[in-house]
């Protein structure tokens, strides 16, 4: 029992982390249709820029996130814009655009910052205890902020004209387009807020587990696992999956084990995928 | 089946299956380990790149390629464990053996479109590299397998580095003719789903039929591949069946180009070149493999070889003979 | 494999009953039934997200019913995939992206051809005369992505008349046409016609349909709101209301 | 004594120094080339580094000596590296490459899959190997030339079992280590000696790329055990275990009985009051002034900062050996004569002091080259420091 709620309150955390990073990404390509290869990138690059925020430029860790998110969010809006835009249309072209940046940022990172991790923490500590049971501090804060941050995207994408238009365009490029909103403004603006919660998440998180240059791999595979599961392009969907996989993780990793947890996150995907090709929320009409 | 098509090789697959006859005469022509070394490495990267090629054809990007390989070099080795080392025996299966998995696979897989294909196969090459570790009686686990009998032709053991060398590039032969086989003879067809999948449906073709044939094929060469990687290491471990591998791979395709056989033959002899030479900084080549995949994406859509045949035309038509319908077609077919 | 043998004369090519189609809880088709015999044409209108284009796609076998039968000259084709539907002689054109745009025409035409089981002289035959018509006789060997695209949206109608259809359905043809141009939909239409096509025409502009279309029915919000000759249902009020009142964006692409 | 040797080392450098100024190669006849071989680049580096640092300290040595005695001829030392990526396929084009450059003799590489990578390419050109890798089968019966750089788990952990059992009086431990080669050998060898010593063992292993232990650390504590110990995890997942453990409410000691990178888990873990009762088995004595005179070394002969990683005190030594053994063997060619000359030299290092060759038993071969180690502890948040181990001839 006590395992049982142990491991139900990880699920949570984990969730709301993987929630964050699926929703970038599921917007990503709901909008523009593109899958991001470079999500982990900007999740690692997130974690750094904060990192360097706090220890050279000695910035409170508050707004060292903020510096990681603009960051992270300016170097996607511009990467869209220069380079993604030319080619939106053009799934692979996209994919090896996005694969390549990839490689770039993370290469880039080793160079500069080495391959070891950093000493990097977060500034909260301590953990709440009710007998058994226990809640790290810090997991509350990224919970909260994971929520916040969750719920201010709802209200952007469904109570904003900013959050309609981009709605407009994920449904219908053409008829958007046709009305007078402009994809040469949305989509890098789109691309910058998915990349920009990336890299909240990697400046949140990263002081919390490591940071090391390869830290987006596993993000850009969970990533994946969340939004096939969710169905691509579906917001509610990628909240409800991440929860999903954060569950899955956190249970078959306590009962069964750390690589049969894994195999049985992968296999259930691989199944819900083969059963309902579009995922969970997924719709027919996108054919992508 | 439809009637026999026209698809005839053209020039592209005649020099890929050139190029590694004249490969096979390597061993025989230098001692230098280092350039054998190489080569056998080139060789190995083709095949695979050949692979990711033959699923590019139809505008499909695989992810699975190390999972095939897996399998294929796994199913070899363990045929020589238990006896049989003939490699006339041994090849095929490396070939049958991930090629009779892809086909049940291919069934369920292949009704994905684009993206969700492209997920799926990413997850497949985690999925395998999970099984491995799970399965350690059969496949050594974490440990993989060595210490397994040299493959013997004929009886003959196959076991010094020139053999070695000779077997790789005898499987690349083999992979080449197979690939341009199929791509030669599909090539309507093959063009009609890259190009345009749903209007090919829906004038009558059999989409899932040639993908389900293009896919089982790729995975068989990804299979032989596997071997020939397994060959040369003389173990088959599961870390050289990863997802950073499926990356190599696909880079060697697109960067060579995805457009022509010889393509993916370009770009594994460059890169694979290109990062032994970087030495001791070899980290710096997963950073230039990124900038060559953004180059060659926004200006060179064919890739090195789509760029050299266009040179090419360029240099035979003198300026004034070319029409601007003459050379336009073929040059943009690289891309697209 | 050879399409099946025609229809016998006088029974009907295409029937639809009470066709359904439900995205989630999304209702986009409800209870749409109508027929089409041999040289029959057929013209679809309504609003954009009346559900005109997922008809096309049912009807296909590119998404599968929620509900109902579609048959041919009797024979249910209802959830068949696609490639078997259009070898039993229901074929489609598309509203954009209706060419294979890498290939020349002469390779797009011999495509058609060939998938659709008729490659040999006899199939150019049968298409040399619309090839001739639209001027696209003299650019066989230019890229079909480079012809203009009046042009291109001519061969993307040969491509859907080359694979030897009994049933065309044609996603707005006139969509993205100059005036001038439209004059050839009715040229294609004439020409299918004469040889025994039946024809089901989903178009927005008013004046093809007016022309061409002896019989139409309006979608409205996926179901029929009217049938019958275009003179008499465009006057109806109901039929205007719905024009009107659909100006939000739609969801055509399903 | 030191000051005595420090000094005619520094007249060695200048001389050396003024050699090769005069004309480089004038006076030596023939040129000996050792390979590094190891991850130069990526999370792995260190190691890599560690490995080229410690040929190349082992050939300044013997060039300021005025190279190498072989046969007649008086032979410079020259170094080559190649970055193997961490992978089996690298180190096997790594070990083509250095062969193909003339390199005869291999210090490295260090990881599992680079080791089973290596081996067979090295047999099959005859090349001698110095590997470090903990593989269950990094050395034996069926590869004559390959040695063993330092000792392995079926070495080091038995009295470092013994001692923590001493001084924690554990009945039970949870060994935790990734998935993948460098954790299950390790891990399943400590498990057994732990068992041997009367302690209830449990093994869990986690997928590589991990980010989060919680899950793990929930299930490691499921069974109740006395002690976590954390195996070969790589230093970050350790520390991120040790804290995660203490947040889930573990008191009891955490071990490590698989490898350096004590001053990184202390960090990641947020510091020592957090890991507070830790033991590991650490590469070499390190607080033995000895010991760090290598660094000292490396500073003097080479004029720049020596590689951090600790295990260069180690390997070092498996150089030093390798070069003393082609002397003895009078060949810097045939591999086959300098192992045997290997085989015979006693193990007795001017800083580490003396080993034994080990490895009969577990390995089946006696080409382990196990030299003193450490045992380090932190008692209730204190560094208690790292205690000597002597290892004793097979």
């Amino acid at each position: 029992m006590h395992e049982f709620l142990t491991a139900g309150i990880i699920g949570i955390s984990l969730g709301a982390q993987y929630a964050l990073l699926a929703l970038g990404f599921t917007l990503i390509f709901g909008i523009l249709g593109v899958i991001n290869f470079a999500h982990g990138g900007f999740y690692a690059l997130g974690g750094y820029v904060a990192y360097a925020a706090v220890s050279q430029a000695g910035l409170p860790f508050p707004l060292a996130v903020l510096a990681a998110v603009v960051a992270t969010a300016a170097l996607g809006a511009l990467y869209e814009r220069f380079l993604i835009e030319r080619l939106v249309d053009d799934h692979l072209a996209t994919m090896m655009l996005t694969l390549g940046l990839y490689l770039v940022i993370s290469t880039g990172l080793l160079a500069v910052f080495g391959p070891q991790s950093p000493e990097f923490s977060f500034p909260v500590q301590g953990t709440l205890r009710a007998g058994t049971l226990y809640l790290p501090l810090e997991n509350l804060v990224v919970l909260a902020v994971c929520a916040a941050a969750i719920g201010a995207l709802w209200l952007l994408i469904y109570r904003t004209d900013f959050g309609r238009a981009l709605r407009a365009l994920a449904d219908d490029r053409k008829v958007a387009t046709t009305q007078g909103m402009r994809p040469g403004l949305l989509f890098p603006l789109a691309f910058g807020l998915a990349t920009g919660l990336a890299g909240l998440t990697g400046a949140l998180v990263t002081p919390i587990l490591a940071l090391s240059p390869s830290a987006g791999d596993p993000v850009l595979v969970t990533s994946f696992l969340t939004v096939i599961l969710g169905g691509l392009g579906s917001i509610a969907g990628a909240v409800v999956a991440a929860v999903i996989v954060g569950f899955v993780e956190a249970y078959a990793s306590v009962y069964l084990g750390g690589s049969t947890g894994a195999l049985i996150l992968f296999v259930t995907v691989l199944v819900i995928l083969l059963a309902r090709p579009t995922g969970l929320f997924g719709r027919e009409i996108r054919g992508a | 089946m439809e009637a026999r098509s026209p698809s005839r090789w053209g020039a592209q697959e005649w020099a890929a299956v050139a190029m590694f006859l004249a490969v096979l005469a390597v061993p025989w022509a230098t001692d230098d380990l280092l350039v054998q070394s190489i080569v056998n490495r080139v060789l190995i990267g083709a095949m695979a790149a050949l692979s990711v090629f033959i699923m590019l054809r139809m505008d499909l990007l695989s992810f699975a390629t190390p999972a095939f390989m897996a399998l294929g070099g796994y199913a070899a080795v363990l045929l020589t464990m238990h006896g049989v080392t003939e490699v006339l025996l041994i090849v095929p299966a490396s070939f049958l053996v991930p090629a009779l998995v892809a086909l049940p696979l291919g069934a369920l897989v292949l009704r994905l479109r684009g993206v969700y294909f492209v997920l799926v196969t990413f997850v497949l090459t985690e999925i395998l590299q999970l099984v491995l570790f799970m399965t350690p009686r059969l496949t050594g686990g974490a440990d993989g397998l060595a210490g397994f009998p040299a493959p013997t032709l004929l009886g003959t053991e196959l076991s010094d580095a020139r053999s070695v060398l000779a077997l790789a590039a005898a499987m690349a032969l083999l992979a080449a003719v197979i690939t341009a086989a199929l791509t030669a003879h599909f090539r309507q067809h093959f063009a009609a789903i890259e190009e345009n999948e749903v209007l090919a449906e829906s004038l009558g073709l059999v989409v899932w039929r040639y993908k389900a044939m293009g896919f089982v094929v790729a995975a068989g060469i990804a299979g032989m591949a596997g071997f020939s990687l397994g060959n040369m290491l003389l173990t088959v471990h599961p870390t050289s069946f990863g997802a950073q591998q499926a990356v190599d791979t696909i880079v060697y395709a697109i960067i060579g180009g995805r457009g022509s056989i010889l393509g993916p033959i370009a770009g594994a002899s460059l890169l694979v070149t290109v990062s032994d030479f970087l030495g001791n900084q070899g980290q710096y080549a997963q950073g230039l493999f990124g900038l060559l995949l953004i180059l060659v994406t926004l200006v060179a859509r064919g890739g090195i070889a789509g760029a050299v045949a266009a040179l090419a035309r360029r240099l035979r038509a003198p300026r004034a003979a070319a029409g601007p319908a003459a050379a336009a077609p073929e040059a943009a077919r690289g891309g697209a | 494999m050879e399409p099946a043998a025609g229809a016998v004369a006088g029974v009907e090519e295409l029937r639809v009953e009470n066709l359904a189609k439900r995205f989630g809880g999304l209702r986009v088709l409800e209870g749409i039934s109508f027929a089409l015999a041999p040289g029959d044409l057929l013209g679809v209108i309504g609003p954009n997200g009346a559900g005109k284009t997922t008809l096309i796609n049912v009807i296909t076998g590119r998404t599968p019913p929620s509900g109902g039968r579609i048959l041919l000259g009797g024979q249910d084709i209802t959830g068949r995939p696609t490639h078997a539907v259009s070898r039993l002689g229901v074929v489609r054109s598309f509203q954009q992206t209706n060419t294979f745009k890498a290939a020349s025409v002469r390779e797009n035409v011999s495509r058609a051809l060939r998938f659709s089981g008729g490659a040999g002289p006899q199939g150019w035959a049968r298409v040399a005369p619309l090839l001739d018509a639209f001027g696209l006789a003299p650019r066989l060997g230019e890229q079909s992505d480079k012809l203009p695209y009046g042009l291109q949206k001519m061969l993307g109608l040969t491509l859907a008349y080359a694979a030897n259809p009994k049933v065309l359905l044609l996603d707005e043809p006139a969509a993205g046409l100059e005036r001038s141009e439209r004059t050839r939909v009715d040229e294609f239409v004439r020409h299918v016609r004469a040889c025994g096509c039946s024809v089901l025409i989903v178009e927005h502009d008013m004046d093809l349909v007016r022309r061409l279309c002896p019989r139409i029915i309006v979608l409205d919000a996926g179901v029929v709101l009217a049938e019958g000759p275009p003179a008499e249902v465009l006057a109806r009020q109901d039929v205007i209301a719905a024009y009107v009142g659909a100006d939000a964006a739609g969801d055509e692409a399903a | 004594m030191g000051r005595i040797a420090k000094r005619s080392l520094v007249a060695a450098v200048v001389a050396a120094g003024l050699t090769f100024t005069a004309g480089a190669g004038a006076q030596t006849t023939c040129e000996v080339r050792i390979g590094a071989l190891g991850p130069m680049s990526g999370p792995a580096a260190q190691w890599g580094l560690a490995m080229l640092g410690a040929a190349e300290l082992a050939a300044a040595e013997a060039n300021a000596r005025g190279g190498l005695q072989v046969g007649s001829q008086r032979c410079s030392v020259s170094v080559l590296s190649y970055d193997t990526r961490y992978t089996a396929e690298g180190a096997a084009a790594g070990v083509n490459n250095l062969a193909s450059q003339g390199v005869r003799f291999l210090i490295g590489p260090v990881g599992s899959p680079e080791v089973t990578g290596a081996k067979p390419v090295a047999t099959r050109h005859r090349l001698l190997m110095f590997a470090n890798s903990y593989a269950k089968n990094a050395i034996g019966p069926q590869w004559p030339l390959v040695f063993h750089l330092g000792p392995g788990p079926s070495e080091w952990a038995p009295p470092i079992v013994r001692l923590a059992k001493e001084q924690f009086g554990m009945r039970s431990v949870a060994i935790v280590a990734p998935n993948d080669q460098g954790g299950t050998d390790i891990a399943s060898v400590d498990a057994e000696v732990y068992r041997q010593h009367g302690i209830t063992a449990t093994e869990e292993y986690y997928q590589r790329g991990t980010t989060n232990f919680a899950p793990i650390v929930t299930r490691l504590l499921a069974s109740r055990p006395d002690v976590v110990d954390t195996a070969s995890s790589p230093p970050g997942d350790a520390g991120l275990i040790v804290r995660q453990l203490r947040q889930a409410g573990f008191t009891g000691p955490i071990g490590r009985l698989g490898g350096p990178g004590t001053e990184e888990i202390i960090r990641v873990a947020g510091g020592i009051d957090v890991v507070r009762n830790f033991y590991w088995y650490e590469v070499a004595p390190t607080e033995d002034p000895r010991v760090r005179a290598i660094s000292d070394e490396y500073r003097r002969l080479l004029n720049r900062e020596p590689p951090e990683n600790t295990n260069l005190w180690l390997w070092v030594v498996g150089a030093r050996m390798t070069l003393r053994a082609i002397e003895r063997a009078g060949t810097a060619t045939d591999t086959n004569r300098v192992a045997a000359a290997l085989r015979e030299l006693p193990v007795e290092d001017p800083n580490l002091g003396r080993g034994a060759w080990t490895g009969q038993s577990f390995f089946g071969i006696n080409q382990e080259l196990s030299l003193p180690f450490g045992m380090g502890m932190i008692l209730d948040g204190r560094m208690v420091g790292v205690r000597r181990i002597d290892v004793s001839p097979q």
